[in-house]
């Protein structure tokens, strides 16, 4: 039985209405009838199959980058750890634009690597590669909040164990660590995804928006605000579907 | 497989030498914080604090320029938790030990399911950590830990989670597969000194006070902790004449040849202890406790096992004066 | 009080919602209003000109509407909230921008065309994007953009980062982009003349203010201003 | 010591590296000779105050409704709970625009809310109190993930002693629950804080951009970077620089 | 105070009914899943399963229609985890309890000073629990849970988690206490049974299988558990003349008085066994343990506590045959 006091339903009635009626509100401004053929439009699905693409893509970056990083953090014993820490969940903070704008002084043409990337041939700029970097910058540090804190909790015990039982670093970290840290892993990947998913500003300033490549859904959902509200409120809508079925898959335990 | 080790870690106040031969299993007993856990850390390799040595078969694991990783000490230890790994089913546990030292998997499989049968747990094998009671949890531990074929097994606790029935069985088990090996013991329970080590170091402060094979010391301890361990009263004093005198003068008669005015040792069983009407050492009773079907009551330095009647008949109670005396030859004394 | 509505006497607000590619010049004609009206403030809500429709339909306290193209104003006009009959106040055409130095070497509308210069343009579903897609029937040209932008300044930002090689945007976005940009007009861009209509807003809590700041836009003194900054006349 | 394999330091440095050159490449183009002129102007300083003050009592918001929304998810046992929270933690994963929209369908003049609260006089739409509905919106979550992650580590042991002490629940909740979470609590605040002080897009769409009464710090760098990309750049930074101090602050255990 | 439980928890195997008078204290012994935690769970009210009842002086706290919260119970828990509040000071832990009850903060302070006092806690008392001793931080829970001067007590365990010392300094101090205080001990020590309960009830699959007085039961058990919980051999078989009859036909002579073919259960001591050269009991060795100076025999059913010489004069080790007596003093009958 819960134990809680009962007065603390009242707040917590409030906040969840604060949340939860303006998702009821969207829902109920999608134009049912059409909503089938809304999100079946060529533009749409152009913009629905780049999102799952590039979504997908950044997530298992953000796993096969964030996943390391989420190990140093949580276990590296070296000073300044809080300060690299904050630096890596900046972006979860930072107004998107000002993401893709520092993407732009990195990856730009005349940004920081930019330059010797175009002498390499890589060209970054206006291409699916740019979506993929923009959504991996801001959903990285969704991967690593949920991982690292799931690393300290779990502590070092079974790791001792499995050391002691003679188990070198990788197959202590494959075989013991990782399948631990299972669900927090999963929910971070899910979550990155969502967040992938959902990335806007970083992606208009850093990669442009263009139909099959840097258009995603977000950004089709803005654009079509103007010539078709109706497409739009009907995006938005499978856009929070897709989060919501993502995020509770996700947190289920 | 030899152990030497010096233990100088300033920091826990722990500096200490110990030994354990080839095939030899040590207990290490003291009071909470007396340095058992640091030793067994250092001896591990998850603390290098400090200044210390650890050899184990001629190779020096930990030393000055010297550092070998846990993994690769083939030292594994076994504790009170059994610390098995939750996602992994009782074979799949015993499997880890094996593959961990380069088994193949069809062979770890087989050797897997071979320790599950020696450890009659083959019925449990696909059972995961959560499924198992605590001594079917700790025999499974037994097995990872032996199948990872250690040159050196420590032992911290292994019992003092399980119910007695449970952990006597273990201990039998444990008595089998120490046979033979390197080990090392930490241990509250004098049981587990009996029976599974050969030789015992009392650690207090992070000092040694008393080492020796552990029938010996435990027959005849040193230090009131030892006896308190063993189970044993402890007195200490002069031989006169047949007879210990204590400090205040008392005599405790007693069996031994010592040259007059030795200082030695007394020790006795509680239950050797009867009250008398006149002469032995006058004592004031403490408290009374039940012990098995008798009374164990205990004075300022000594307990005694009585029985209802012997407890009715003296009218023992918490204040009470009692005289108590033990049978001669139930005394056995030592040099101190 | 900070939404500006009150009508105490002591201070009044008054609420313009002006396209973000007005925001220089409207800017020096708030501050000439203010200095015209004593105790008066001029709060000026900038934003693309489909959001700020929006933004007033959904309640926004507003006096004033200055669009940046005749369909969005007719959204207002068609919703019943015009106050008044629009006004036609400026008007912009299409440019080249390059990025300072021109390293690409664009010199007209038919270099854009050569698949070696990374084009951004506007999205056809915004005004910008309409007018480039007019300019581009009327040249005959097929262009390949690498980008179609939500926005004229997002199309700006990507040449001035140096990102593109070359966009099309209004004259008066040329002007913005200041040193970091370079213009290059065109003459079909005649074909696509853009026009700002300004209007008063129906219900506003300042119409009398809201008339006299039409007003002031659409006199040679407001004028100058928007030619200042680039803008045609109507 | 760790005991992690060797290797794990090149995805890490990878993913580091993504993360951090970015905020690295801002800070190089700050104009350091005219930044303390250019975070100074009037139109900066009345946004860093309007951010600071909204922020503010946005966080203030967060706590009072998100602590009690943690505590029942993390505790009460009703079915469907799951759904729920990924429902209450959409805004993290939705694009703020299309939370701006919902905001405006639901508290907007012709919005779900808005019509009952327009004939009870009560304007919300495009005033301060906009602003901070919607920097609550899209920070809430990061309270309740923080929060409710914490409450669950913590588990009930504690409350079931206070209880066994006699303790009603109240008590138990406030000298109890709410003490062994404080970390917890702590970092969620100040993730709320710093999400708050980085909002952008729900604010612009909901709320609108008006300088001293809905024109934030990052509505501020926005329009900065049409007329005075330096000015941008400088406010960036120091909204960067805010986020890390309150991150760092936060994450400190 | 008087405690009426009927526990009825289907979902457990748990049906059982169980009577604490005022100021008794009841010892719950058996093994591990038997359904002690169960019943502890359903007094104190985290448990709310199946359709048991649970009364206490006089007040119905669970049953048909009627549930009282943890809080408004006036039942106490004090378990083997101290779960000392770690975010205050040992003082400020006590004070937490009689808050709890409405003291005022002046004197809560007042009296949470007396508590630290009367459990000699008074040097700990701004101390952290992270800064206590194990024994240290559950004399602190001893008198928290005092404080909070519930009706009932339910002690968990309170010394499984206690050096040996500490444990019977602590057995003492709680004797003291729950002296004229209703009780409920689950525990599996002997020695807790012992000292703190006056009534004690075995619980094995969810029933009671014994129940009666706390010595009666221990110097007179009738349940193979209960004998090995007490430490004592257990036999059962018919009264004939001065011996009884065991099932293979074998005489073992004892004390005691009954009609003949009477089936009584016979109790002795492993300490009273000796190994005799004929008759007496057939048995074969199956373990040797040292046991405190002595060593213990295991044999199919009993145990026997010789002395080294007994073992080497008879060549004991597992597999040997052994013929074991008991002196018939020592051998207690009743019937069964
Ligand atoms: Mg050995
Ligand atoms: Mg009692
Ligand atoms: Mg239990």
């Amino acid at each position: 039985m819960s134990s809680l006091p009962r007065w603390v339903l009242v707040p917590a009635l409030l906040g969840g209405g604060l949340v939860l009626l303006p998702l009821l509100a969207v829902a109920l401004q999608v134009p049912w009838g059409r909503f089938g053929t809304l999100i079946t439009s060529d533009s749409s699905l152009a913009a629905l199959r780049l999102s799952l693409l590039t979504a997908g893509v950044s997530t298992l970056l953000c796993v096969l980058l964030g996943v390391p990083m989420s190990l140093l953090l949580a276990r590296a014993r070296v000073p300044g750890l809080p300060l690299l820490r904050a630096l890596v969940l900046i972006p979860l903070v930072l107004p998107p634009v000002v993401g893709g704008i520092a993407l732009l002084y990195t990856f730009g043409r005349q940004g920081l690597l930019g330059r010797t990337l175009e002498l390499l041939g890589v060209q970054i700029a206006f291409s699916t590669t740019a979506v993929i970097l923009a959504q991996t910058f801001v959903a990285m540090p969704f991967l690593v909040i949920s991982l690292e804190g799931a690393l300290r909790t779990a502590g070092t015990r079974y790791e001792r164990a499995a050391a002691s039982l003679g188990a070198r670093p990788s197959r202590v970290l494959l075989q013991v660590t990782l399948p631990l840290v299972l669900p927090a892993l999963a929910s971070g990947t899910v979550l990155s995804f969502a967040r992938a998913l959902g990335e806007f500003g970083a992606t208009i300033t850093f990669a442009g928006s263009l139909q099959g490549t840097t258009r995603t859904l977000p950004l089709e959902i803005y654009l079509q605000r103007e010539s078709d509200p109706d497409a739009a409120v009907a995006l938005s809508f499978l856009l929070m579907l897709v989060a919501v079925l993502v995020i509770a898959v996700a947190r289920r335990r | 497989m030899t152990l030497h080790l010096h233990a100088d870690v300033p920091s826990r106040g722990v500096d200490l030498r110990l030994q354990v031969p080839d095939g030899g299993t040590l207990a290490l007993v003291g009071p909470n914080g007396a340095g058992k856990s640091t030793v067994l850390s250092l001896v591990a390799g998850t603390l290098r604090d400090g200044h210390s040595r650890v050899e184990l078969a001629g190779q020096l694991l930990t030393g000055p320029g010297a550092w070998v990783p846990p993994h690769a000490r083939r030292v594994t230890t076994l504790s009170q938790d059994p610390v098995l790994f939750p996602h992994l089913t009782a074979r799949a546990n015993i499997a880890f030990a094996l593959r961990a030292r380069g088994v193949s998997r069809a062979r770890a499989r087989g050797e897997a399911a071979r320790w599950l049968d020696e450890l009659e747990l083959s019925a449990l094998a696909d059972r995961r950590p959560r499924q198992l009671s605590g001594g079917q949890a700790q025999r499974v531990a037994i097995a990872r830990a032996l199948a990872a074929a250690p040159q050196l097994l420590l032992l911290d606790e292994p019992m003092a989670a399980l119910d007695i029935d449970v952990a006597a069985a273990l201990r039998e088990q444990l008595r089998h597969y120490l046979a033979g090996r390197t080990a090392v013991i930490v241990t509250h329970d004098v049981l587990d000194a009996l029976t599974l080590a050969d030789s015992l170091a009392v650690l207090e402060g992070g000092r040694i006070v008393e080492q020796g094979a552990a029938a010996e010391l435990l027959t005849r301890p040193r230090s009131a902790f030892t006896a308190r361990f063993a189970g044993l009263n402890l007195l200490t004093g002069r031989w006169d004449a047949g007879a210990v005198v204590l400090e205040d003068g008392s005599r405790l008669p007693a069996a031994g040849a010592h040259p007059a005015d030795a200082s030695v040792h007394a020790a006795f069983r509680p239950a050797a202890v009867r009250p008398v009407a006149d002469g032995g050492l006058r004592r004031t009773v403490r408290s009374l406790l039940p012990h098995g079907d008798l009374v164990r009551v205990r004075t300022e330095d000594l307990a005694a096992d009585l029985s209802g009647q012997q407890v009715a008949a003296h009218a023992l109670r918490p204040g009470a004066p009692v005289r108590l005396a033990v049978p001669r030859e139930d005394v056995a004394t030592y040099r101190a | 009080d900070t939404s500006g509505s009150s009508d105490d006497g002591e201070s009044l607000t008054l609420h313009v919602h002006a396209a973000a590619s007005l925001a220089e010049p409207f800017d020096e004609i708030g501050a000439m209003f203010e200095q015209q009206h004593p105790g008066v403030e001029v709060a000026v809500n900038y934003a693309g000109s489909s959001t700020l429709v929006e933004q007033i339909l959904q309640g926004a306290p507003a006096d004033v509407f200055a669009s940046a193209n005749t369909a969005n104003m007719d959204k207002l006009v068609d919703a019943g909230r015009t106050a008044s009959a629009p006004v036609d106040m400026a008007t912009n055409t299409l440019e080249i921008a390059v990025p300072a130095g021109n390293p690409a070497g664009v010199a007209s509308l038919e270099d854009l065309a050569d698949p070696e210069v990374a084009l951004v343009v506007c999205a056809p579903e915004v005004p910008c994007g309409a007018a480039t897609r007019t300019v581009q029937e009327a040249a005959g040209l097929e262009l390949a953009p690498v980008s179609e932008e939500q926005s004229v300044t997002d199309v700006l930002n990507k040449v001035t980062s140096g990102q593109a090689d070359a966009g099309l945007v209004y004259t008066t976005d040329v002007r913005r982009g200041g040193d970091a940009v370079e213009g290059i007009s065109f003459p079909e861009a005649q074909h696509a003349v853009n026009l700002y209509p300004i209007s008063t807003v129906e219900g506003a809590a300042q119409p009398e203010l809201g008339q006299e700041f039409v007003d002031l836009v659409t006199s040679p003194e407001g004028q100058q201003v928007l030619a200042a900054h680039g803008f045609g006349g109507p």
